[in-house]
């Protein structure tokens, strides 16, 4: 369904298409994208506070207990493995990088150096999934089990659907770019794709942290 | 919109502050200085009970800073309502008055707008000093607590607890008793659920959480009869978790207590099942229980609650409600605790006036349905 | 400014006007246009208000009698907790953001519609799903453990309590959603020259609305997405045996919770900004203290949530900081009700439907004001907490401000939406009766609270014995509460009244100056043809119109016409 | 060699490639304008550090428990 038009309602969208013009670009576009671009910017905003609610739950139950890991059963429970949890976060990381020079490919009108950044991009994503899924099998906690395992479990599975969806996203996008749906100056989605990998990113640091280093 | 607009509106400035202005306040300030003083120095126990004779140290204060906030605050809401009846009736638009008539174009006063903020912000900021000072003399009490007593929430009942009695002072009509005149520490913590402990004379509360120990300090200042409710939400029960709690001189209180040790050190603690009358059961449940419960149906042929023909031998119940095995014993406990899960709720022993006797025919009667 | 010469006007600007769409599904059911959505959300709200309201009525039928014998203490349960729910999540936010945020905010900024009509389109869809959802837990045995649904009592509640998760979940999409889109309309689409301090004053109040939305509301989604991991996985967020802590939920909880009631008061506070100087032919007074103060009360409002857990679960320390910021939020509101009493000073004050209720707002909502002043003082709330204290303090913000409120907006609009005049006698009759109701109501229970009643109580036998009282008031205030009732169904008499044969309204009924009224009523499916300018705030009546460009030929000094106007002298009465 | 030292092996090569190469896009980045750009700015410097985490994570640094 079609966005109808906010042509030249602001004095924000007055400027983008008065720069739009300058710059020979379809000025409804520029404005269309602007919208969005705001709009998106606060999902992720958004998006952070629903990570925010359940770190802040991690911190509270944290602090609340006697012994970090817990003790379940008479028992500490381990810490996570570190070397392994550092190698996945790079594989991550680096996807963020693939996915940038992607956007950056798009830019300059290489279509086949985006296909290959984007493709190493969803490869990479993928390798983080299954390297989670390794360690959601020999994690020696569960979700049941301690507070630990609650918190683990539910942030790093939330990151996890996001990655998930991130793939989907990503993958759509690979699409639609090889169909034409985005030009040389029209390529919002990618540009959200990106913003979008670069947050799920961001996200991993902080669990990163909190969960294997801290 | 026919008519032709004249060439501006026509400004109508009020004279002064309004016709009547000051007349209309000095009728609320009287308003208000009487309200100020039926407040300070007459009784309110029609609005907080027993006011004029507290029943505990905190309540005195407590109701300070009741009485505090209620003089300013029926003082604002006077003058805030007078104010704005008084401007719609004397500023009303007179009927057959032009419709292009306006008010004064008067956008800002920064001198009256500093002033209502400055006003206000004073006021919180003394309200703010004397609470911290009733806060602190509540939460961290100068005077160690001469007593400690501790109170367990259950649904649906209150337990008390005493120092030097083994375990629980527990029993259906138990009450809880305490010294007036010594300071006492309340330990507070549930069995199950959230409760809430209130003794509304006392103008103190103190949640009952699970899994940690809530405190209340506090002196009786005088000798009386108070109920105690819970006031936070916790089962299909809530409205009838009662308790009372006697406040009475310390000698009557340590009469009390060295009875009750003698009390606890006597009782068997489990009600005794033997000799019960299926017979006189059957009546029991006629009267107590057919109300919810079909005797003479399976499981699922409910009432209310479950059908109990087969409740110690239905293949597809092999387990009771609350998954325990169908013994005598798990069916009594039932009946004493009640029940509250996804198929419904039972009241317990207390709210289903059911004594030891009661228990030990109603388990007789049901073992022998088959 | 050299007017003539402004960049808009040297374009065509119709050219990006879409047609309106053809077809019933289209134009009505899955409409994109923000003001058939208005409507739409009008609808729901005030459909599962009658729900939650013979709710409430079934509760007070309960009470009436000491022993609360009408209904099983169980059934009493779910009917409150349902009560609460309906209200706050399928009532309040639906009609006072959503359908007065979606009919008014584009109109006022000059905006052919919101950013993402068809996000829009999308939140509102989700309430009635999470209706569904909601309603569909009776079959299943409704939850019971109130609104707030406190673990542990919450997880103990059978499959009711996972589908209350579930709805509430979807009801805190929408409106997010709801909030994001608000923001980005207000940010990136006013009209040109509507610079920020020349917004109005109902725009402001969405927008800090729109900012409460979009951050608490995902807070509240969090925390319910945890409940119900807890109640079908038995996840140990809330269980102390192993680890977890109840006090977490709550703390998750109120996050959300307290700025919700800002979510419904703000949008109020803004309808209140724009009703009085209308009818009192004057400016507002204070224009920049009202608008950011709605600013400060939703910052704020983020900060003081624990003061919903004083007397227990909370380090006493805690309760200090949280009491300070909780006085605080006094302050912006004392100084945006002393700005409408000086707004209405000096006016000449015309006594239409929705200036009474806007006046009765302010004596209302003062009131409720002030006894959260009590609840706020740590020793004081000790007393009150869950006591019928607590349930007088927010039946008076809620219906007192934010209800009262809403009926001032909706007299006030609904000729925008519909193009008719709601009838002014059954309104008036409606006025009085809901006052009559509401006080009637809720004000005995501050002293049945103070006195020890606790909320939530199906049967009050121990405290009737303890104050004989009780059960007087108690029958009151079941006696009021129907008035209330007769109200809100004079309402619905009066819709339905009007919409066939109510007066035709014209493009400005009240005389009225913010944007949305220089438009024919109902207004066009593009809103705008020409994208007007604006060069002044709109609220000076001394003043020629502020706005250029306009599609219909306007009088520069908006008058009321005259069949609005009440023929006695106060018009007080019918 | 270990599974574990192969890991920390690669986590101590890839966090420098990585955070190398997003420190090179990141100075790319800073001269640009707009909101996408601000936004790509702060979540590539925060992904740096994540880097940075990993580095010491890998060095046995960070995380080094007994």
């Amino acid at each position: 369904m079609a966005v109808r038009s906010v042509a030249r309602t602001t004095p924000y969208l007055e400027k983008v298409a008065v720069e739009a013009r300058y710059n020979d670009v379809d000025p409804v576009y520029a404005e269309t994208r602007d919208i969005r671009l705001f709009g998106f910017v606060l999902f992720l905003l958004a998006d952070c506070v629903l990570f925010g609610a359940f770190v802040f739950a991690y911190l509270y139950l944290r602090t609340a207990a006697p012994t970090w890991p817990p003790v379940v059963d008479g028992k500490q429970l381990p810490r996570l493995d570190v070397a392994f949890g550092a190698m996945n976060s790079i594989v991550l990381f680096g996807s963020g990088v693939t996915m940038h020079f992607a956007l950056e490919s798009w830019k300059h009108l290489k279509k086949l150096a985006f296909n290959f950044w984007l493709v190493a991009t969803i490869l990479l994503g993928i390798g983080f999934l299954a390297g989670q899924a390794h360690e959601y099998m020999s994690a020696q906690m569960t979700w049941q089990g301690s507070t630990f395992g609650a918190s683990f479990f539910t942030l790093t599975g939330l990151h996890g659907f996001h990655v998930f969806a991130g793939v989907c996203f990503l993958t759509v996008l690979g699409i639609q770019a090889n169909r034409g749906v985005y030009t040389g100056s029209k390529y919002f989605g990618l540009v959200a794709g990106t913003l979008y990998w670069h947050f799920v990113d961001v996200i991993w640091v902080l669990l990163f942290f909190l969960f294997y280093l801290w | 919109m026919s008519q032709v607009a004249p060439s501006a509106p026509q400004i109508v400035t009020p004279k002064g502050l309004g016709p009547g202005f000051i007349p209309v306040t000095i009728v609320m300030t009287v308003i208000n200085i009487a309200v100020m003083f039926a407040v300070l120095y007459l009784p309110l126990n029609f609005l907080l009970p027993s006011e004029s004779n507290a029943a505990s140290d905190s309540a005195v204060s407590i109701d300070g800073l009741f009485k505090f906030m209620t003089v300013f605050g029926v003082a604002i809401t006077v003058y805030v309502s007078g104010y704005t009846a008084y401007f719609a009736f004397v500023f009303r638009r007179r009927p057959g008055e032009s419709i292009y008539t306006v008010g004064v174009p008067i956008h800002d006063a920064p001198k009256l707008e500093f002033w209502w903020t400055l006003l206000p912000t004073i006021l919180l900021v003394v309200l703010m000093g004397l609470t911290i000072s009733v806060w602190k003399q509540i939460q961290f009490p100068d005077t160690a607590a001469a007593l400690t007593t501790e109170v367990v929430g259950h649904q649906f009942n209150w337990e008390f607890r005493y120092p030097g009695l083994n375990g629980s002072l527990y029993s259906p009509t138990s009450e809880m008793h305490l010294p007036y005149g010594k300071p006492v520490k309340i330990l507070v913590s549930s069995a199950d659920v959230i409760h809430q402990f209130w003794v509304p004379e006392f103008r103190l509360k103190v949640s009952a959480v699970p899994g940690m120990v809530t405190q209340l300090n506090l002196t009786p200042t005088r000798a009386g009869r108070f109920d105690i409710s819970c006031s936070e939400y916790c089962g299909a029960n809530h409205s009838i978790m009662q308790g009372s709690l006697v406040v009475e001189s310390p000698d009557a209180f340590n009469k009390w207590l060295a009875a009750a040790k003698v009390q606890v050190a006597n009782a068997s603690g489990t009600i005794s099942l033997a000799g019960g009358d299926p017979g006189v059961g059957k009546t029991t449940f006629s009267q107590k229980c057919a109300a919810c419960h079909n005797a003479g149906g399976t499981f699922d042929q409910k009432i209310v609650g479950p059908g109990l023909l087969h409740v110690t031998d239905d293949p597809a119940h092999p387990k009771l409600v609350d998954d325990k095995p169908p013994t005598p014993e798990d069916i009594a406990e039932i009946l004493v605790k009640g029940y509250t899960g996804p198929i419904g709720a039972m009241p317990n022993r207390q709210a289903n006036g059911l004594s030891d006797s009661d228990i030990a025919n109603l388990v007789a009667y049901l073992v022998s349905l088959k | 400014m050299d007017v003539a010469a402004h960049p808009i006007e040297q374009h065509e600007a119709h050219d990006h006007i879409h047609p309106a769409p053809e077809g019933f599904i289209a134009k009505y059911v899955f409409s994109i246009d923000h003001k058939v959505i208005a409507i739409q959300y009008f609808v729901t709200g005030l459909l599962f208000m009658l729900i939650a309201g013979s709710f409430a009525e079934l509760m007070r039928i309960q009470l009436w009698n000491p022993k609360g014998t009408f209904m099983e203490y169980h059934t009493f349960n779910q009917m409150f907790t349902m009560h609460g729910t309906v209200m706050v999540w399928l009532v309040l936010i639906p009609l006072v953001t959503g359908s007065l945020g979606n009919l008014v905010m584009p109109l006022q900024i000059g905006a052919r519609d919101v950013a993402f009509p068809w996000l829009n389109m999308l939140s509102f869809w989700l309430i009635p799903v999470s209706g569904l959802i909601l309603f569909s837990t009776f079959f299943v045995g409704a939850p019971s453990s109130g609104w707030t649904e406190y673990p542990p009592i919450s997880l103990e509640q059978g499959p009711g309590g996972p589908l209350w998760c579930l709805a509430i979940i979807v009801v805190g999409i929408s409106s997010t959603l709801t909030g994001l889109n608000f923001m980005v309309t207000i940010f990136k689409m006013r009209a040109p020259g509507m610079t920020w301090t020349r917004m109005p004053l109902f725009t402001w109040a969405t927008f800090a609305t729109a900012l409460i939305n979009m951050f608490a509301t995902v807070a509240l989604s969090a925390a319910l997405l945890a409940l119900f991991f807890a109640q079908v996985y038995n996840v140990p967020f809330f269980d102390p045996a192993r680890g977890g802590s109840v006090i977490l939920y709550q703390h998750m909880f109120w996050f959300y919770s307290h700025p919700a009631v800002y979510i419904f008061i703000l949008p109020a506070f803004g309808v209140i900004s724009e009703v009085l100087p209308t009818f009192a032919r004057k400016t507002i007074f204070g224009y920049k203290m009202i608008a950011f103060s709605s600013l400060a009360i939703a910052i704020l409002g983020f900060a003081v949530w624990a003061h919903h857990m004083f007397p227990g679960g909370i380090a006493p320390w805690l309760q200090i900081p949280f009491m300070i910021i909780t006085y605080l939020i006094g302050i912006p509101t004392g100084i945006k009700i002393f700005s409408w009493m000086a707004t209405i000073w000096g006016g000449r004050i015309q006594f239409t439907t929705p200036m009474l209720y806007a006046m009765a707002f302010i004596g209302t909502f003062s009131f409720g004001g002030i006894t959260g002043v009590y609840l706020a003082c740590v020793p004081v709330d000790l007393h009150e907490h869950g006591s019928y204290f607590v349930v007088a303090h927010f039946h008076y913000v809620v219906a007192g401000g934010a209800v009262t409120a809403f009926f001032a907006g909706f007299y006030y609009w609904f000729p925008k939406a519909t193009g008719r005049l709601l009838s002014e006698k059954m309104g008036k009759v409606g006025f009085w009766l809901f006052m009559a109701g509401l006080t009637g109501t809720f004000l005995p229970m501050h002293w049945l609270g103070l006195e020890g009643m606790p909320r939530r109580y199906a049967s009050y036998e121990t405290f009737a014995k303890a104050f004989p009282d009780a059960v007087f008031w108690n029958r009151f205030e079941s006696v009021s509460s129907f008035l209330m009732v007769a109200a809100i169904a004079l309402v619905a008499v009066n819709i339905i009244y009007s919409i066939r044969s109510g007066r035709r309204a014209g493009n400005n009924p009240w005389g009225a100056r913010t944007l949305e009224w220089m438009i024919s009523s109902p207004a066009p499916y593009y809103n705008f043809k020409k994208i007007p300018i604006v060069l002044d705030r709109p609220y000076d009546f001394t003043q020629p119109l502020p706005y250029r460009n306009l599609d219909e030929v306007t009088d520069p000094y908006p008058v009321p016409s005259e069949a609005v106007l009440p023929r006695n002298a106060a018009g007080m009465g019918v | 060699m270990t599974a574990e030292l192969l890991e920390r092996l690669i986590a101590c090569i890839g966090s420098l490639l990585v955070g190398g190469t997003a420190s090179w896009q990141l100075r790319n980045e800073l001269p640009l304008h707009g909101l996408d750009a601000q936004v790509t700015k702060l979540l590539l410097g925060l992904m740096i550090v994540g880097c940075v985490l990993a580095l010491l994570a890998s060095l046995n640094v960070l995380g080094a428990f007994a």
